[in-house]
Protein backbone atom coordinates (compact mmCIF):
# COMPACT_ATOMS: atom_id res chain seq x y z
CA UNK A 1 0.00 0.00 0.00
CA UNK A 2 1.42 3.18 -0.63
CA UNK A 3 0.88 5.90 1.95
CA UNK A 4 0.21 9.61 2.04
CA UNK A 5 0.82 12.10 4.90
CA UNK A 6 0.02 15.99 4.58
CA UNK A 7 -0.26 19.08 6.54
CA UNK A 8 0.77 18.50 10.55
CA UNK A 9 0.74 14.96 9.99
CA UNK A 10 3.62 15.12 7.86
CA UNK A 11 5.03 16.91 9.85
CA UNK A 12 5.11 14.89 12.83
CA UNK A 13 5.26 11.77 11.13
CA UNK A 14 8.46 13.07 9.42
CA UNK A 15 7.79 12.33 5.86
CA UNK A 16 5.05 12.82 3.16
CA UNK A 17 4.74 9.24 1.91
CA UNK A 18 5.92 6.34 2.17
CA UNK A 19 5.60 2.24 0.37
CA UNK A 20 4.93 -0.43 2.86
CA UNK A 21 3.43 -4.13 2.73
CA UNK A 22 -0.03 -4.84 4.23
CA UNK A 23 0.49 -6.15 7.24
CA UNK A 24 -1.38 -9.35 8.13
CA UNK A 25 -3.40 -7.89 10.93
CA UNK A 26 -4.31 -5.05 9.02
CA UNK A 27 -7.97 -5.59 7.71
CA UNK A 28 -9.39 -2.12 7.59
CA UNK A 29 -8.53 1.33 8.27
CA UNK A 30 -9.08 1.31 12.57
CA UNK A 31 -6.44 -1.71 12.39
CA UNK A 32 -4.35 0.26 9.89
CA UNK A 33 -4.18 3.52 12.05
CA UNK A 34 -3.48 1.31 15.34
CA UNK A 35 -0.52 -0.94 13.74
CA UNK A 36 1.02 2.56 12.16
CA UNK A 37 0.93 4.20 16.29
CA UNK A 38 3.29 0.85 16.92
CA UNK A 39 5.90 2.10 14.12
CA UNK A 40 7.54 4.92 16.37
CA UNK A 41 6.99 7.85 18.78
CA UNK A 42 6.74 10.14 15.68
CA UNK A 43 3.65 8.12 14.64
CA UNK A 44 2.01 7.52 18.43
CA UNK A 45 2.23 11.11 18.46
CA UNK A 46 0.89 12.28 15.35
CA UNK A 47 -1.94 9.87 15.80
CA UNK A 48 -2.87 9.90 19.18
CA UNK A 49 -6.09 11.38 18.97
CA UNK A 50 -7.79 10.37 16.24
CA UNK A 51 -10.54 12.51 16.69
CA UNK A 52 -8.59 15.19 14.60
CA UNK A 53 -7.47 12.60 11.88
CA UNK A 54 -9.20 11.88 8.66
CA UNK A 55 -8.31 8.85 6.12
CA UNK A 56 -8.90 8.65 2.02
CA UNK A 57 -8.39 5.52 0.62
CA UNK A 58 -7.92 6.04 -3.46
CA UNK A 59 -8.62 9.30 -3.20
CA UNK A 60 -12.46 9.10 -1.25
CA UNK A 61 -13.46 9.89 2.03
CA UNK A 62 -13.55 7.09 4.57
CA UNK A 63 -14.63 5.33 8.26
CA UNK A 64 -12.54 3.51 10.11
CA UNK A 65 -14.23 -0.03 9.16
CA UNK A 66 -13.58 0.83 5.75
CA UNK A 67 -11.20 -2.33 3.88
CA UNK A 68 -7.44 -1.87 2.81
CA UNK A 69 -6.12 -3.33 0.51
CA UNK A 70 -2.13 -3.59 -0.73
CA UNK A 71 -2.14 -1.94 -4.00
CA UNK A 72 -4.21 0.67 -1.92
CA UNK A 73 -3.36 4.58 -1.97
CA UNK A 74 -4.13 5.40 1.73
CA UNK A 75 -3.57 9.22 2.76
CA UNK A 76 -4.30 10.31 5.98
CA UNK A 77 -4.09 13.77 7.46
CA UNK A 78 -5.82 16.30 9.53
CA UNK A 79 -9.50 18.04 9.10
CA UNK A 80 -9.28 20.10 5.96
CA UNK A 81 -9.20 23.88 5.72
CA UNK A 82 -9.46 25.10 2.18
CA UNK A 83 -11.47 27.35 0.80
CA UNK B 1 -14.62 23.60 -15.06
CA UNK B 2 -11.80 23.21 -12.14
CA UNK B 3 -8.22 24.70 -11.58
CA UNK B 4 -5.76 23.89 -9.12
CA UNK B 5 -2.76 26.34 -9.37
CA UNK B 6 -0.05 28.11 -8.32
CA UNK B 7 -0.66 31.01 -10.26
CA UNK B 8 -2.93 34.15 -9.70
CA UNK B 9 -6.30 34.33 -11.62
CA UNK B 10 -7.51 37.49 -13.61
CA UNK B 11 -10.97 37.63 -11.66
CA UNK B 12 -12.51 39.75 -14.40
CA UNK B 13 -11.50 37.93 -17.63
CA UNK B 14 -12.40 34.27 -15.56
CA UNK B 15 -16.43 35.80 -15.13
CA UNK B 16 -16.34 36.95 -18.80
CA UNK B 17 -15.04 34.03 -20.50
CA UNK B 18 -17.95 32.20 -18.01
CA UNK B 19 -20.84 33.55 -19.96
CA UNK B 20 -19.02 34.54 -23.66
CA UNK B 21 -21.35 33.40 -26.11
CA UNK B 22 -24.30 32.46 -24.11
CA UNK B 23 -27.22 34.86 -24.37
CA UNK B 24 -29.44 32.59 -22.27
CA UNK B 25 -27.31 33.76 -19.00
CA UNK B 26 -29.07 36.22 -17.12
CA UNK B 27 -26.48 35.80 -13.91
CA UNK B 28 -23.50 35.24 -12.46
CA UNK B 29 -22.46 34.67 -9.13
CA UNK B 30 -18.91 34.88 -7.48
CA UNK B 31 -17.21 34.25 -4.50
CA UNK B 32 -13.74 35.23 -4.05
CA UNK B 33 -11.73 34.50 -1.21
CA UNK B 34 -8.36 36.69 -0.01
CA UNK B 35 -5.78 35.78 2.42
CA UNK B 36 -6.63 37.94 5.42
CA UNK B 37 -4.44 39.39 8.05
CA UNK B 38 -6.74 40.46 11.16
CA UNK B 39 -3.43 42.73 12.71
CA UNK B 40 -2.66 43.00 16.39
CA UNK B 41 -1.23 39.92 18.06
CA UNK B 42 -2.73 37.32 15.74
CA UNK B 43 -0.87 39.09 12.83
CA UNK B 44 -0.57 36.78 9.48
CA UNK B 45 2.35 37.68 7.35
CA UNK B 46 1.44 34.97 5.09
CA UNK B 47 0.18 31.65 3.93
CA UNK B 48 1.37 28.55 2.77
CA UNK B 49 -1.56 26.52 1.39
CA UNK B 50 -0.84 22.39 0.85
CA UNK B 51 -2.79 20.44 -1.12
CA UNK B 52 -3.36 16.21 -2.17
CA UNK B 53 -2.58 16.42 -6.12
CA UNK B 54 -5.09 14.49 -7.44
CA UNK B 55 -8.07 13.83 -4.89
CA UNK B 56 -8.29 17.54 -4.93
CA UNK B 57 -9.38 17.92 -8.60
CA UNK B 58 -11.39 14.69 -7.71
CA UNK B 59 -13.06 15.99 -5.00
CA UNK B 60 -13.61 19.73 -6.81
CA UNK B 61 -14.73 18.27 -9.47
CA UNK B 62 -17.34 16.11 -7.28
CA UNK B 63 -18.93 19.18 -6.25
CA UNK B 64 -19.32 20.84 -9.28
CA UNK B 65 -21.29 18.24 -10.51
CA UNK B 66 -23.44 18.18 -7.67
CA UNK B 67 -23.85 21.17 -7.62
CA UNK B 68 -24.85 21.46 -11.52
CA UNK B 69 -26.98 18.64 -10.73
CA UNK B 70 -28.92 20.24 -7.51
CA UNK B 71 -29.22 23.47 -9.70
CA UNK B 72 -30.04 24.51 -13.69
CA UNK B 73 -26.51 25.85 -14.30
CA UNK B 74 -25.11 26.97 -17.92
CA UNK B 75 -21.44 27.42 -16.08
CA UNK B 76 -19.88 26.97 -13.36
CA UNK B 77 -16.23 27.77 -12.58
CA UNK B 78 -13.69 26.64 -9.47
CA UNK B 79 -10.20 28.01 -8.63
CA UNK B 80 -7.93 27.44 -6.24
CA UNK B 81 -4.21 28.70 -5.25
CA UNK B 82 -1.90 26.58 -3.28
CA UNK B 83 1.66 27.26 -2.21
CA UNK B 84 2.62 30.68 -0.24
CA UNK B 85 0.30 33.66 -0.73
CA UNK B 86 0.43 36.74 1.34
CA UNK B 87 -2.25 38.88 3.14
CA UNK B 88 -5.03 40.73 0.17
CA UNK B 89 -3.65 37.69 -2.47
CA UNK B 90 -6.66 35.78 -4.24
CA UNK B 91 -6.67 32.33 -2.78
CA UNK B 92 -10.05 31.03 -4.13
CA UNK B 93 -12.85 31.94 -6.96
CA UNK B 94 -16.42 30.17 -7.42
CA UNK B 95 -18.62 31.15 -9.99
CA UNK B 96 -21.74 30.16 -11.41
CA UNK B 97 -23.92 31.59 -14.32
CA UNK B 98 -27.64 30.81 -14.86
CA UNK B 99 -30.58 31.81 -16.59
CA UNK B 100 -32.02 32.91 -13.28
CA UNK B 101 -30.22 34.84 -10.20
CA UNK B 102 -31.68 32.60 -6.99
CA UNK B 103 -29.86 29.49 -8.87
CA UNK B 104 -26.36 30.95 -9.57
CA UNK B 105 -26.41 33.00 -5.69
CA UNK B 106 -27.38 29.64 -4.29
CA UNK B 107 -24.98 27.13 -5.93
CA UNK B 108 -22.12 29.31 -5.34
CA UNK B 109 -22.96 29.52 -1.71
CA UNK B 110 -22.85 25.45 -1.94
CA UNK B 111 -19.50 25.26 -3.85
CA UNK B 112 -17.62 27.61 -1.23
CA UNK B 113 -19.21 26.16 1.41
CA UNK B 114 -18.61 22.67 0.03
CA UNK B 115 -15.13 22.96 -0.70
CA UNK B 116 -13.83 24.66 2.69
CA UNK B 117 -15.20 20.93 4.32
CA UNK B 118 -14.35 19.01 1.30
CA UNK B 119 -11.79 19.59 -0.36
CA UNK B 120 -8.32 18.52 0.65
CA UNK B 121 -6.39 21.81 1.51
CA UNK B 122 -4.57 22.54 4.66
CA UNK B 123 -3.37 26.44 5.54
CA UNK B 124 -0.05 26.59 7.33
CA UNK B 125 0.18 30.68 8.66
CA UNK B 126 3.04 32.97 9.79
CA UNK B 127 3.22 34.97 12.24
CA UNK B 128 5.89 37.10 14.23
CA UNK B 129 5.42 34.26 17.28
CA UNK B 130 6.11 31.75 14.22
CA UNK B 131 4.62 28.99 11.63
CA UNK B 132 1.44 27.35 12.74
CA UNK B 133 -1.23 25.12 11.38
CA UNK B 134 -5.01 26.88 10.79
CA UNK B 135 -7.53 24.94 12.83
CA UNK B 136 -10.75 23.77 11.58
CA UNK B 137 -13.79 25.82 12.07
CA UNK B 138 -16.87 24.49 13.57
CA UNK B 139 -18.84 26.53 11.73
CA UNK B 140 -17.75 25.43 8.25
CA UNK B 141 -19.27 22.24 9.00
CA UNK B 142 -22.15 23.78 10.07
CA UNK B 143 -21.85 25.72 6.88
CA UNK B 144 -22.08 22.54 4.63
CA UNK B 145 -24.59 20.67 6.91
CA UNK B 146 -27.07 23.11 5.74
CA UNK B 147 -27.01 21.69 2.19
CA UNK B 148 -27.38 18.12 3.52
CA UNK B 149 -30.61 16.72 1.64
CA UNK B 150 -32.36 14.84 4.86
CA UNK B 151 -33.78 11.54 3.27
CA UNK C 1 -20.45 53.27 -2.86
CA UNK C 2 -23.85 53.34 -5.57
CA UNK C 3 -23.22 54.51 -9.36
CA UNK C 4 -25.90 54.63 -11.71
CA UNK C 5 -24.53 55.09 -15.13
CA UNK C 6 -24.94 54.44 -19.04
CA UNK C 7 -21.43 53.23 -19.33
CA UNK C 8 -20.28 49.34 -19.10
CA UNK C 9 -17.86 48.81 -15.68
CA UNK C 10 -14.97 46.99 -15.66
CA UNK C 11 -15.89 43.68 -13.30
CA UNK C 12 -12.38 42.80 -12.17
CA UNK C 13 -10.98 46.42 -11.67
CA UNK C 14 -14.26 47.18 -9.67
CA UNK C 15 -14.30 44.04 -7.49
CA UNK C 16 -9.77 44.83 -6.71
CA UNK C 17 -10.24 48.40 -5.98
CA UNK C 18 -13.55 47.66 -3.32
CA UNK C 19 -11.00 45.61 -1.37
CA UNK C 20 -7.59 47.26 -2.31
CA UNK C 21 -5.29 48.08 0.95
CA UNK C 22 -7.57 46.73 3.73
CA UNK C 23 -6.13 43.12 3.99
CA UNK C 24 -8.94 42.36 6.82
CA UNK C 25 -11.60 41.09 4.39
CA UNK C 26 -11.67 37.81 3.71
CA UNK C 27 -13.92 37.40 1.03
CA UNK C 28 -15.76 38.89 -1.82
CA UNK C 29 -19.54 38.25 -3.04
CA UNK C 30 -20.55 39.81 -6.15
CA UNK C 31 -23.22 39.38 -8.82
CA UNK C 32 -23.71 40.02 -12.17
CA UNK C 33 -26.89 40.85 -13.60
CA UNK C 34 -26.81 40.49 -17.51
CA UNK C 35 -29.36 41.02 -20.00
CA UNK C 36 -30.65 37.51 -21.52
CA UNK C 37 -32.37 36.26 -24.74
CA UNK C 38 -34.24 33.40 -24.18
CA UNK C 39 -34.48 32.25 -28.12
CA UNK C 40 -37.26 31.31 -29.52
CA UNK C 41 -40.03 33.02 -30.27
CA UNK C 42 -39.31 35.27 -27.04
CA UNK C 43 -36.47 36.65 -28.57
CA UNK C 44 -35.26 39.75 -27.30
CA UNK C 45 -33.36 41.87 -29.92
CA UNK C 46 -32.24 45.16 -26.76
CA UNK C 47 -33.35 45.88 -23.85
CA UNK C 48 -33.82 49.56 -22.33
CA UNK C 49 -33.66 50.36 -18.82
CA UNK C 50 -35.42 53.44 -17.88
CA UNK C 51 -34.98 55.11 -14.30
CA UNK C 52 -35.97 57.63 -12.03
CA UNK C 53 -32.27 60.14 -11.85
CA UNK C 54 -32.55 60.87 -7.99
CA UNK C 55 -35.01 58.44 -6.63
CA UNK C 56 -32.72 56.16 -7.88
CA UNK C 57 -29.70 57.27 -6.39
CA UNK C 58 -31.62 57.32 -3.28
CA UNK C 59 -33.33 54.21 -3.13
CA UNK C 60 -29.72 52.66 -4.06
CA UNK C 61 -28.44 54.22 -1.28
CA UNK C 62 -30.63 53.60 1.82
CA UNK C 63 -30.77 49.54 0.79
CA UNK C 64 -26.86 49.49 0.90
CA UNK C 65 -26.96 51.30 4.24
CA UNK C 66 -29.85 48.44 5.30
CA UNK C 67 -27.02 46.09 3.89
CA UNK C 68 -24.10 47.52 6.03
CA UNK C 69 -26.38 47.55 9.17
CA UNK C 70 -27.63 43.71 8.72
CA UNK C 71 -23.93 42.75 8.18
CA UNK C 72 -20.23 43.82 8.95
CA UNK C 73 -19.39 44.93 5.45
CA UNK C 74 -15.81 46.16 5.13
CA UNK C 75 -16.74 47.37 1.69
CA UNK C 76 -19.89 47.26 -0.67
CA UNK C 77 -20.45 48.47 -4.57
CA UNK C 78 -23.82 49.01 -6.43
CA UNK C 79 -23.91 49.43 -10.31
CA UNK C 80 -26.54 49.93 -12.34
CA UNK C 81 -26.86 50.83 -15.76
CA UNK C 82 -29.34 52.29 -17.38
CA UNK C 83 -30.17 53.17 -21.32
CA UNK C 84 -30.36 50.57 -24.15
CA UNK C 85 -28.49 47.26 -23.72
CA UNK C 86 -28.09 44.28 -25.77
CA UNK C 87 -28.27 40.28 -24.81
CA UNK C 88 -24.99 39.75 -23.20
CA UNK C 89 -24.47 43.33 -21.93
CA UNK C 90 -24.16 43.60 -17.80
CA UNK C 91 -26.77 45.98 -16.49
CA UNK C 92 -25.88 45.51 -12.66
CA UNK C 93 -23.29 44.40 -10.05
CA UNK C 94 -23.64 44.27 -6.87
CA UNK C 95 -20.53 43.21 -4.36
CA UNK C 96 -19.77 42.90 -0.61
CA UNK C 97 -16.53 42.61 1.23
CA UNK C 98 -16.25 41.13 4.42
CA UNK C 99 -13.58 39.45 6.69
CA UNK C 100 -16.42 36.70 7.07
CA UNK C 101 -17.32 34.86 3.61
CA UNK C 102 -21.13 34.26 5.06
CA UNK C 103 -21.74 38.33 5.60
CA UNK C 104 -20.63 38.69 2.39
CA UNK C 105 -22.98 35.90 0.43
CA UNK C 106 -25.64 36.83 2.80
CA UNK C 107 -25.37 41.12 2.09
CA UNK C 108 -24.73 40.43 -1.50
CA UNK C 109 -27.97 38.23 -2.15
CA UNK C 110 -30.34 40.61 0.11
CA UNK C 111 -28.78 43.73 -2.17
CA UNK C 112 -30.01 41.91 -5.33
CA UNK C 113 -32.99 40.66 -3.87
CA UNK C 114 -33.52 44.59 -2.63
CA UNK C 115 -32.43 46.70 -5.35
CA UNK C 116 -34.86 44.22 -7.66
CA UNK C 117 -38.54 45.49 -5.71
CA UNK C 118 -36.85 48.65 -4.44
CA UNK C 119 -34.66 50.77 -7.54
CA UNK C 120 -36.74 52.70 -9.65
CA UNK C 121 -36.03 50.85 -12.90
CA UNK C 122 -38.10 49.65 -15.70
CA UNK C 123 -37.39 47.39 -18.53
CA UNK C 124 -38.69 47.14 -22.09
CA UNK C 125 -38.09 44.72 -24.25
CA UNK C 126 -37.63 44.66 -28.05
CA UNK C 127 -38.86 41.94 -29.40
CA UNK C 128 -39.33 40.98 -33.68
CA UNK C 129 -43.00 40.86 -32.17
CA UNK C 130 -42.08 44.62 -31.25
CA UNK C 131 -41.47 46.48 -28.23
CA UNK C 132 -42.79 45.39 -24.62
CA UNK C 133 -42.67 46.60 -21.25
CA UNK C 134 -41.20 43.81 -19.14
CA UNK C 135 -43.83 43.22 -16.28
CA UNK C 136 -43.20 42.75 -12.50
CA UNK C 137 -42.26 38.91 -11.50
CA UNK C 138 -44.14 37.85 -8.05
CA UNK C 139 -41.20 35.68 -7.10
CA UNK C 140 -39.22 38.82 -6.97
CA UNK C 141 -41.51 40.28 -4.59
CA UNK C 142 -40.98 36.90 -2.62
CA UNK C 143 -37.34 37.02 -2.86
CA UNK C 144 -37.68 40.30 -0.78
CA UNK C 145 -39.94 39.33 1.70
CA UNK C 146 -37.68 36.67 2.79
CA UNK C 147 -35.36 39.27 4.12
CA UNK C 148 -38.50 41.14 6.33
CA UNK C 149 -37.07 41.36 9.81
CA UNK C 150 -40.40 39.64 11.49
CA UNK C 151 -41.19 42.36 14.72
CA UNK D 1 -46.92 70.04 -7.65
CA UNK D 2 -44.44 68.55 -9.80
CA UNK D 3 -45.89 64.81 -11.02
CA UNK D 4 -43.49 62.43 -12.83
CA UNK D 5 -44.84 59.80 -14.78
CA UNK D 6 -42.42 56.89 -16.21
CA UNK D 7 -42.51 53.11 -18.17
CA UNK D 8 -45.76 52.97 -19.51
CA UNK D 9 -47.92 55.02 -17.21
CA UNK D 10 -45.15 57.56 -18.87
CA UNK D 11 -46.14 55.88 -22.94
CA UNK D 12 -50.13 56.21 -22.20
CA UNK D 13 -50.34 59.20 -19.98
CA UNK D 14 -48.52 60.90 -23.30
CA UNK D 15 -46.26 62.86 -20.99
CA UNK D 16 -42.97 62.25 -18.43
CA UNK D 17 -43.79 65.36 -16.17
CA UNK D 18 -46.46 68.16 -15.91
CA UNK D 19 -46.63 71.13 -13.35
CA UNK D 20 -49.88 71.11 -11.66
CA UNK D 21 -51.39 73.32 -9.29
CA UNK D 22 -52.79 71.14 -6.50
CA UNK D 23 -57.00 71.15 -6.83
CA UNK D 24 -59.15 72.01 -3.45
CA UNK D 25 -60.64 68.50 -3.54
CA UNK D 26 -56.71 66.47 -3.49
CA UNK D 27 -55.57 66.05 0.37
CA UNK D 28 -53.87 62.50 -0.29
CA UNK D 29 -52.85 59.89 -3.21
CA UNK D 30 -56.01 58.60 -3.81
CA UNK D 31 -57.86 61.59 -4.30
CA UNK D 32 -54.83 62.86 -6.28
CA UNK D 33 -55.13 59.50 -8.64
CA UNK D 34 -59.19 60.32 -8.85
CA UNK D 35 -58.80 63.42 -9.94
CA UNK D 36 -55.73 62.67 -12.39
CA UNK D 37 -58.40 59.93 -14.00
CA UNK D 38 -60.73 63.06 -14.68
CA UNK D 39 -58.53 65.06 -16.90
CA UNK D 40 -58.79 62.76 -19.88
CA UNK D 41 -59.08 59.39 -21.76
CA UNK D 42 -55.36 59.00 -21.37
CA UNK D 43 -55.23 59.62 -17.38
CA UNK D 44 -58.50 57.20 -17.37
CA UNK D 45 -56.64 54.52 -19.40
CA UNK D 46 -53.39 54.50 -17.61
CA UNK D 47 -54.85 54.57 -13.78
CA UNK D 48 -58.19 52.33 -14.52
CA UNK D 49 -56.08 49.76 -12.62
CA UNK D 50 -54.61 50.97 -9.07
CA UNK D 51 -52.83 47.79 -8.48
CA UNK D 52 -50.59 48.43 -11.14
CA UNK D 53 -49.68 51.76 -9.88
CA UNK D 54 -47.04 52.67 -7.76
CA UNK D 55 -46.90 56.06 -6.06
CA UNK D 56 -43.75 58.56 -4.49
CA UNK D 57 -43.86 61.44 -3.18
CA UNK D 58 -40.28 63.27 -2.65
CA UNK D 59 -38.59 60.13 -3.63
CA UNK D 60 -40.32 57.73 -1.27
CA UNK D 61 -42.72 55.42 -2.01
CA UNK D 62 -46.31 56.15 -0.24
CA UNK D 63 -49.92 54.42 0.27
CA UNK D 64 -53.64 55.91 -0.85
CA UNK D 65 -53.56 57.41 2.30
CA UNK D 66 -50.33 59.82 2.30
CA UNK D 67 -50.85 63.58 2.28
CA UNK D 68 -49.63 65.23 -1.08
CA UNK D 69 -49.13 69.21 -0.58
CA UNK D 70 -47.81 71.86 -3.27
CA UNK D 71 -44.71 71.62 -4.27
CA UNK D 72 -44.33 68.43 -3.55
CA UNK D 73 -42.64 66.02 -6.10
CA UNK D 74 -44.78 62.96 -6.92
CA UNK D 75 -43.97 60.51 -9.53
CA UNK D 76 -46.77 57.89 -10.71
CA UNK D 77 -45.18 54.94 -12.18
CA UNK D 78 -45.63 50.66 -12.79
CA UNK D 79 -44.02 48.13 -10.08
CA UNK D 80 -40.39 48.65 -10.93
CA UNK D 81 -38.43 46.03 -12.85
CA UNK D 82 -34.77 46.78 -12.86
CA UNK D 83 -32.03 44.30 -11.16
Amino acid sequence: MHLLYFAWLRAKIGTAEEELALPSQVHDVKSLLDWLKTRGPNYAEALKDLGTVRVAVNQDYVGPEHRVRDGDEIAIFPPVTGG
Amino acid sequence: MIRVQREDFDVGAELEALTKGNPRIGGVASFIGLVRDMGGSDRVTALTLEHYPGMTEKKLAEIEAEANKRWPLDASLIIHRYGRLEPGDRIVLVATASPHREAALAACHFLIDWLKTDAPFWKSEETPEGKRWVEKRAEDDAATQRWTIKS
